[in-house]
């Protein structure tokens, strides 16, 4: 997958981006440790509400989906559901290196280990786990990509739905589950 | 011919006749009442003497405007009873003759000691009737109250008879403002007590729920409107007209019966056979009539008398139907029994609701009278009492037709199907013979003026100064 | 009542957007501050505001949207008959019960949209919402009813000039105190500031009655929000701190107002509902009735400032 | 035409009515809502004739402008309620009965408001009692048709016995002038006053009368709730009319102690209306059942309405008598509302329903707007009469009477939002896919109602008018009306006004709304779920407890209904007492009676 680097937005879109980019509300799943790193993102050492970020209560509401760790394929039903729910734009940023590759869960027969073959992720940030320094400097990158108009990863899944829920269903054999628990 | 003799004197022949021809008794009673009924209505005002000894030392019948009211009423109800229950007549009817013979005698003797004689002779029919009924145990409590209440009743009048020297009623009632209070302290009192038994005053009337919980269609009403009705005739006769009392006695009296009309009715909302609803509701109702009579209020008593008797008839007839059809007259094994019976329970619902004051309904009149009198007597207190226990009359007998009428449990919707089984009650002509007497309850209420002047015929009632309510008074005398 | 008019309407209600937002932008720095942080631009509010209505949205039915737009229509027809500085869009309109019931109509168009998404913790939000605003409105309702007989009017500029020439002295909140006390307190419920928010509480019931809100609705909602509360913190002022006898006046006090209110409720906990509930019946209804009998058969604060 | 003639016409009609619905019932049924529009009809001929007496065998009438008004009142309800009538009549056990009881209570509430004397009054009053009792025993509950009579009873009775005292003081029975007697007899006003609007109270439901509105309103059937919520319920105002106007309270005890220039009397009952809003609305708020609900709300509006008109001046008169018709409209057009969707779905219980907007759109907008009125939210009719009365309480500065005022218009946001969310929004239960709105017939008055409430919210002066001639009818200053704006001393109110800013509002969204992309369309059930997978939408549902925290705070057990059960236990056991004392079947128990009698008439008589 590549980002797409020709810039083909008219001014609407434009002047679009330029508010996504400067007020981005986050949902984010605390799947692994990485959620950990976030208060203290958000409270006054490092105060990510300068950029315009905020948490925000419901999917509904929010433009970026934060995938704080590693993900069992239990989890990833959820964020998939999720992010469908989220209205576009709409932005993921991973957390660690569990979403990249699996990190230390790399062989567990539970977990995922690569994210963005189910959804489409616009920002890995590296690191196990990574600093809140790491997550603002990604956060900057996410607004400057915005603006851009290079995070596009929300137009991918449309584009490649197929794609991904081929991968989904590989892996889960249903994304939405309908058993006796939730019936 | 219109000899008020022939009231008495013909069922009495009739009886006898009846003892020869056995078979023919039944047919007998019919003409006894049929000639009884078209008689009352030619018969004048008057008095007749028989024996040919005049007043005071001979027996007289006096028919004035309310014995008159009283006759013709008691012996029209008898002939709707015994018309209605014909089927049940059976070996009674010599004992129906005869106590057709006494309450006729009741009603019109004008001597003290002949109203014992025919009162005697009503009551001891009326065991014999009640033990129709086979729970001889009411037969006898019965007869020994009754016959306590007799012999109270003619200790009173030995005891008069003394004071006085005379046992003609308008000869007493003419020497008796003689005596002191003291003096007619205790025959008063032994003639209240005794009448009080057959008028079911409470504390005396011990008899009742026996009798009448188990009397069936014939019976219940024959006890409930006739008996009962001709023993408050008297009783009215006997304490406006010949016995006017003192302060004392009348307050005590009045406390007795208006105790009566409340416990009653409040017994009657504690009931859950239908029979047993009605006979406390008898037992109130003649609490009040009672009430009336000693405060005077003549016209509004026989109102009330003649709305109550008519209701009577009509309702327990029909809860004598229950138990003939269906072995039961608890109301809410009744449920929905209307359903099937409409008409039956159409005339059931307009007696029931006249007795509870509903408007346009002779009922109501009564209620009205009552309360304008009362009122015009500056007597406040009890006009609420009557209010008040109209609420709990109205209570009673709006569960009892709501149960009767509306099927299904708390929560449904009251449909056909959870009604009980499907019975006919009364065959059509008895429903038609129920639905005309409940016809006269709403005539009696609606065309009032013409009610007020067959009851008076433009005379006062036994001198009665109490107002009536008329048409011309709603409209401000206009 | 001419054309002109309605563009005074709006007018007004443009202006009282662009105010409200900005305020509330300054006061997410100012509450930035009191936690120690930088905090975000003051236009960061219009920024949120246009972003949603830019985002793409969801709908839940019609009644979703419909509520939407009988909340606003409702509360900015609201916004258009509050007179500011003695300024009526619509003279002779500014009846304080009209003001408040009209309110009503936003709540309740809000109210309906919320429960048409069918969220259980939407109607959670909003039966807590409502059960919020019979606590607050009751002890404040009781006030304003004190205010209308003490001046006979009940139009709310006319109660605003009445306390305008005698300076801090002339303020009903000075004048009457006790019902100062409890119009400020309800003001915190009305804002839905804490420790009143238990009904749009984010962690608890996922922001209530917003939590199906995204894209164009959530901007709507926001604007609400935003021209809601310059409703009631206008009435507030009006009613109880003297209006404004010139705009500028008016906007000075209603940002020190506005701001004061949001420091206090910085620093305050969360009540539960039922609490809320009974803080108000306990403490701001009975100053209410304290002060109502007082300005009623005493006739104390009416006049003169004793 | 004579008032005479349209009673005869009615009767006549409804005889009628009654045959043909032996014949066919749904025939019969669909004559009512004929015999009730030739009601309407006949109203509006006789409306120039105000001012003429009529009599009719012991019946008196007089046409007065509040007579008028409140048959216009009635007969309005009746004949919306009416077009039910068809839907419903097979599922009553007797349906010629409740064709013939439904004609006969209008013509009896008809006849009340013209009445001239008290006889007239009062057996028109009792008429529409029984009628209304036997047709509330066609619904679910037979207890309720028992409470209803009794209560009404209680009223009815005690009633009586004020019309008989006045009759006894004055000799005469006409209302008009029986109580001018009263005036130098304070005592006996005193009686007179409390006995006879106990009728009024417990008609429209006043505390502690309230307890049968909630179980009879609740249990009768579905198409009977609206006219005994909209309709009888009003015939309690007129009695506080009377007490106001014919009894003239307020000269009656103006010399007696005054409590804000209020006699104290007729403050004590606006006492009793103030609780009967707290009562309401606390109620209200905590029922399950919707019928039950909207019966606790039309407590709490009745004690608007009698406040209203007690208060007896030129504002809340006027707004008492404007809360008359804002609330009859739209309590009939809930209750309707409520009928169609119990129609559809066979229940009222509010946590068995939901979603219903998805089915039945119409019937919800009409509820929607019922319900706005009914909270006094602009620009429906029930705002105004409220706006009215609260004007008139400020003005007079009656601050515990407007604190329960408060209390009842806003809690009534949180009780006419219940139904709103429980039945119609939220989660549509999959057992009501299948459901449809409800069809044109039973539509015609949901639009009806409608249409009039939006009238009496946007031009109220039209009925305004018809109030300030009662005001003028009943001597008291005239509400000024000018042109579409209603002026009263301490405040001004354009109704149409607002409904043009709350348009120009409006729109204003509604362009921006428009003018943004346009929305997806989701199901219901993809909602936000914290991500859990649910699949059943009555658990996604939020209708029972819902104000659990608000009924936590009012958990307190509600005496007064126990109060009524108290007092016929009370007599039941004093009449099994009586029973077992006086009627044993042991004649010694009876002798030993006898001597009692005789020893305590020995005791009387001798001192």
């Amino acid at each position: 997958m590549v980002l797409e680097n020709q810039d083909n937005r008219n001014l609407w879109e434009k002047i679009g981006d330029f508010f996504s980019a400067n007020s981005i509300w986050m949902k984010w799943y605390c799947t692994g440790c990485g959620a950990i790193e976030l208060p203290p993102t958000m409270t006054s050492r490092f105060d990510m509400e300068r950029l315009g970020m905020g948490p925000m209560a419901t999917p509904r509401q929010a433009d970026v989906l934060l995938i704080t760790g590693y993900l069992s394929s239990k989890t990833l039903r959820r964020v998939i559901y999720s992010y469908e729910q989220m209205q576009d734009p709409k932005y993921i940023v991973a957390f660690g290196s569990c979403t990249i590759n699996g990190g230390i869960y790399y062989d567990s027969y539970a977990t995922i280990n690569q994210l963005d073959k189910y959804i489409p992720v616009d920002l890995y940030i590296a690191g196990c786990m990574p600093r809140p320094e790491g997550i603002m400097n990604a956060f900057a990158d996410l607004i400057t990509m915005i603006k851009k108009g290079q995070a596009n990863g929300w137009r991918h899944y449309q584009e490649n739905y197929e794609w991904y829920k081929q991968n989904q269903l590989d892996s889960l054999k249903e994304v939405i589950i309908h058993d006796e628990f939730h019936e | 011919m219109n000899n008020p003799v022939l009231l008495i004197v013909i069922p009495l022949l009739l009886a006898f006749l009846s003892v020869i021809i056995k078979k023919a008794g039944k047919w007998l009673l019919l003409v006894g009442l049929l000639f009884n009924t078209a008689l009352a209505f030619f018969i004048t005002t008057g008095e007749t003497i028989i024996g040919g000894f005049a007043p005071p030392y001979g027996i007289n019948l006096v028919v004035d405007q309310f014995t008159l009211v009283g006759v013709i009423l008691i012996n029209t109800l008898m002939l709707i009873t015994i018309v209605v229950s014909f089927d049940l007549v059976g070996k009674y009817s010599i004992v129906l003759l005869t106590a057709l013979a006494g309450i006729n005698g009741m009603l019109l003797t004008g001597d003290l000691f002949n109203l014992f004689v025919f009162m005697e002779i009503t009551v001891i029919a009326a065991y014999i009737l009640s033990a129709q009924a086979k729970k001889y145990h009411h037969t006898i409590t019965y007869l020994v109250i009754g016959s306590v209440g007799s012999v109270l009743y003619l200790l009173g009048i030995i005891l008069l008879y003394n004071l006085t020297g005379s046992l003609n009623m308008a000869d007493v009632a003419a020497k008796l403002p003689l005596l002191t209070t003291k003096e007619l302290l205790v025959p008063v009192l032994l003639i209240f007590i005794g009448i009080g038994v057959e008028v079911k005053l409470m504390p005396v009337s011990g008899w009742v729920k026996g009798v009448y919980s188990n009397a069936n269609r014939l019976i219940a009403p024959l006890f409930a409107s006739v008996i009962a009705g001709t023993a408050l005739f008297v009783f009215g006769k006997l304490f406006v007209s010949v016995l006017p009392v003192s302060d004392t006695l009348t307050l005590l009296m009045l406390i007795m019966s208006v105790m009566t009309f409340v416990f009653g009715e409040f017994a009657a909302f504690n009931q859950k056979r239908v029979k047993n609803i009605l006979l406390y509701s008898s037992i109130g109702q003649a609490g009040l009539v009672t009430a009336l009579f000693i405060s005077g209020l003549v016209y509004a008593a026989v109102i009330l008398l003649i709305s109550n008797v008519i209701s009577k008839l009509i309702m327990f007839t029909i809860a004598g139907a229950f138990t003939e059809k269906y072995e039961t007259d608890d109301y809410e094994s009744l449920n929905g029994v209307f359903v099937h019976n409409k008409f039956t329970g159409i005339a059931f619902t307009i007696a029931a609701l006249s007795m509870a004051g509903i408007p346009l309904l002779i009922g109501f009149y009564a209620k009205l009278n009552i309360l304008i009198g009362f009122f015009q007597a500056q007597n406040y207190v009890l006009p609420a009492i009557i209010l008040l226990m109209a609420i709990v009359e109205g209570a009673y007998i709006i569960k009892l037709l709501l149960a009767l009428w509306a099927p299904g449990k708390e929560g449904q919707v009251s449909e056909k199907s959870f009604a009980v089984e499907k019975k006919q009650l009364l065959s059509v002509k008895n429903t038609i013979i129920c639905l005309i007497v409940a016809l006269v309850i709403i005539a009696g209420g609606v065309l009032i003026d013409i009610t007020e002047k067959v009851v008076t015929d433009g005379q006062p009632l036994l001198g009665d100064q109490s107002p009536s309510f008329t048409i011309s008074q709603s409209k401000g005398g206009e | 009542m001419t054309v002109m008019n309605f563009v005074y309407g709006f007018i007004v209600l443009l202006a009282a957007f662009i105010f409200q937002t900005a305020l509330t932008g300054v006061n997410r720095k100012v509450t930035a501050r009191i936690q120690k942080r930088y905090g975000p631009r003051w236009y960061q509010q219009f920024l949120d505001i246009f972003k949603a209505l830019r985002k793409g949205s969801i709908t839940h039915g019609w009644v979703f949207d419909f509520g939407v737009i009988m909340a606003l229509g409702g509360i900015m027809a609201t916004v258009i008959f509050i007179p500011v500085a003695g300024f009526e869009a619509f003279p002779n309109m500014d009846n304080v019960f009209v003001i408040s019931y009209l309110l009503a109509v936003g709540m309740l168009g809000m109210a309906m949209s919320a429960a048409g998404s069918g969220n259980p913790w939407a109607s959670i939000g909003v039966s807590r919402a409502l059960t919020n605003m019979v606590a607050y409105d009751v002890p404040l309702m009781i006030v304003i009813f004190t205010l209308i007989f003490a001046f006979d009017t009940a139009s709310v500029s006319e109660i605003a000039a009445m306390q305008q020439g005698m300076g801090v002295l002339g303020w009903n909140a000075v004048r009457m105190p006790l019902g100062g006390i409890v119009a400020f307190i309800a003001l915190f419920g009305m804002l839905g500031k804490k420790p009143f928010d238990s009904f749009i509480a984010p962690a608890e019931i996922a922001s209530g009655p917003m939590v199906e809100y995204g894209g164009k609705h959530l901007g709507f909602m926001f604007i609400l929000h935003e021209l809601m509360t310059f409703i009631e913190v206008s009435l507030i002022l009006s009613l109880f701190f003297g209006g404004g006898s010139s705009i500028l006046v008016y906007a000075i006090k209603y940002a020190i107002l506005y701001t004061l209110v949001n420091i206090i409720s910085q620093v305050m906990p969360r009540f539960k509902i039922d609490q809320a509930v009974k803080f108000f019946y306990r403490v701001p209804l009975v100053f209410a009735i304290i002060q109502g009998l007082v300005v009623i058969f005493l006739g104390w604060g009416v006049s003169v400032w004793f | 035409m004579t008032l005479i003639t349209v009673l005869i016409t009615l009767l006549t009609l409804a005889a009628v009515t009654y045959l043909l619905s032996l014949v066919n019932s749904k025939l019969g049924a669909y004559f009512t809502i004929v015999t009730s529009l030739a009601t309407i009809v006949m109203l509006f001929l006789i409306k120039d004739s105000i001012g003429q007496s009529y009599s009719l065998s012991f019946f008196t009438f007089k046409l007065t402008t509040v007579g008028w008004y409140f048959s216009m009142v009635m007969v309005t309800v009746y004949f919306t309620t009416a077009f039910l009538n068809p839907f419903w009549i097979k599922k009553m056990i007797y349906p010629a009965a409740y064709n013939l009881f439904f004609l006969v209570s209008l013509i009896g509430t008809i006849g009340m408001f013209f009445a001239r004397d008290f006889i007239t009054l009062f057996i028109c009053w009792e008429t529409v009692v029984w009628t209304s009792t036997f047709i509330i025993q066609m619904g679910k509950s037979r207890k309720s048709s028992y409470v209803y009579y009794v209560v009404s009873a209680i009223g009815s009775m005690v009633t009586l016995f004020a019309m008989m005292l006045v009759y006894q003081v004055s000799g005469t029975l006409e209302i008009s002038t029986a109580f001018s007697a009263l005036s130098g007899q304070p005592v006996l006003a005193l009686i007179v006053f409390f006995t006879f609007i106990l009728a009024g109270l417990s008609k429209i439901g006043i505390f502690p009368f309230h307890v049968w509105l909630p179980m009879a309103h609740g249990s009768a059937p579905h198409t009977f709730s609206p006219v005994l919520s909209g309709g009888l319920v009003k015939m309690g105002a007129f009695i506080a009319y009377l007490s106001v106007t014919a009894f003239a309270a307020y000269e009656v005890f103006a010399n007696t102690f005054t409590i804000m220039g209020i006699p104290a009397p007729l403050y004590i009952i606006m006492v009793l209306g103030a609780i009967s809003i707290v009562v309401g609305t606390v109620m209200a708020i905590r029922q399950d059942d919707a019928k039950k609900l909207l019966a606790y709300s039309s407590v709490a509006n009745g004690g608007y309405i009698l406040i209203g008109i007690l208060l007896y001046d030129q504002i809340a008169f006027a707004g008492g008598m404007l809360h008359l018709i804002s609330h009859a409209l739209a309590s009939a057009t809930a209750f309707i509302t409520i009928a169609i969707v119990a129609y559809r779905t066979g229940t009222t219980k509010m946590s068995e329903l939901g979603g219903m907007i998805h089915r039945m759109p119409v019937t919800y907008t009409v509820y929607l707007i019922a319900i706005i009125s009914m909270a006094g939210i602009p620009p429906m009719g029930g705002f105004v009469s409220k706006w009215l009365i609260l004007q008139g309480l400020a003005d007079r500065g009656l601050l515990f009477l407007a604190a329960a005022a408060f209390f009842g218009s806003i809690g009534s946001f949180m009780y006419v939002f219940r139904p709103l969310s429980a039945v119609f929004l939220g989660q549509l239960a999959p057992k009501y896919e299948k459901i449809k709105e409800a069809n044109i017939m039973m539509q015609i008055p949901m639009y009806l109602l409608t249409i009039a409430t939006l009238l009496v919210g946007v031009f109220p002066n039209v009925v305004l008018r018809v109030i300030a001639d009662i005001q003028l009818e009943a001597g008291i200053q005239e509400i000024v009306l000018v042109g579409n704006t209603i002026v009263v001393s301490n405040g001004v109110l354009d109704a149409l006004r607002v409904f043009i800013v709350f348009g120009y509002g409006f729109l204003i969204a509604l362009v921006i709304f428009i003018l943004r992309r346009k929305s997806r369309r989701v199901t219901l059930m993809d909602t936000y779920t914290s991500a859990e997978f649910i699949h059943t939408p009555e658990l996604l549902h939020y209708s029972s407890n819902f104000y659990a925290p608000f009924e936590r705070l009012t958990k307190k057990p509600y005496p007064v209904l126990n109060l009524y059960e108290k007092v016929s236990i009370k007599i039941k056991e004093i009449g099994h007492m009586a029973e077992s004392l006086f009627s044993s079947s042991k004649p010694a128990i009876t002798i030993f009676w006898i001597i009692i009698v005789f020893a305590i008439f020995f005791l009387g008589g001798v001192l």
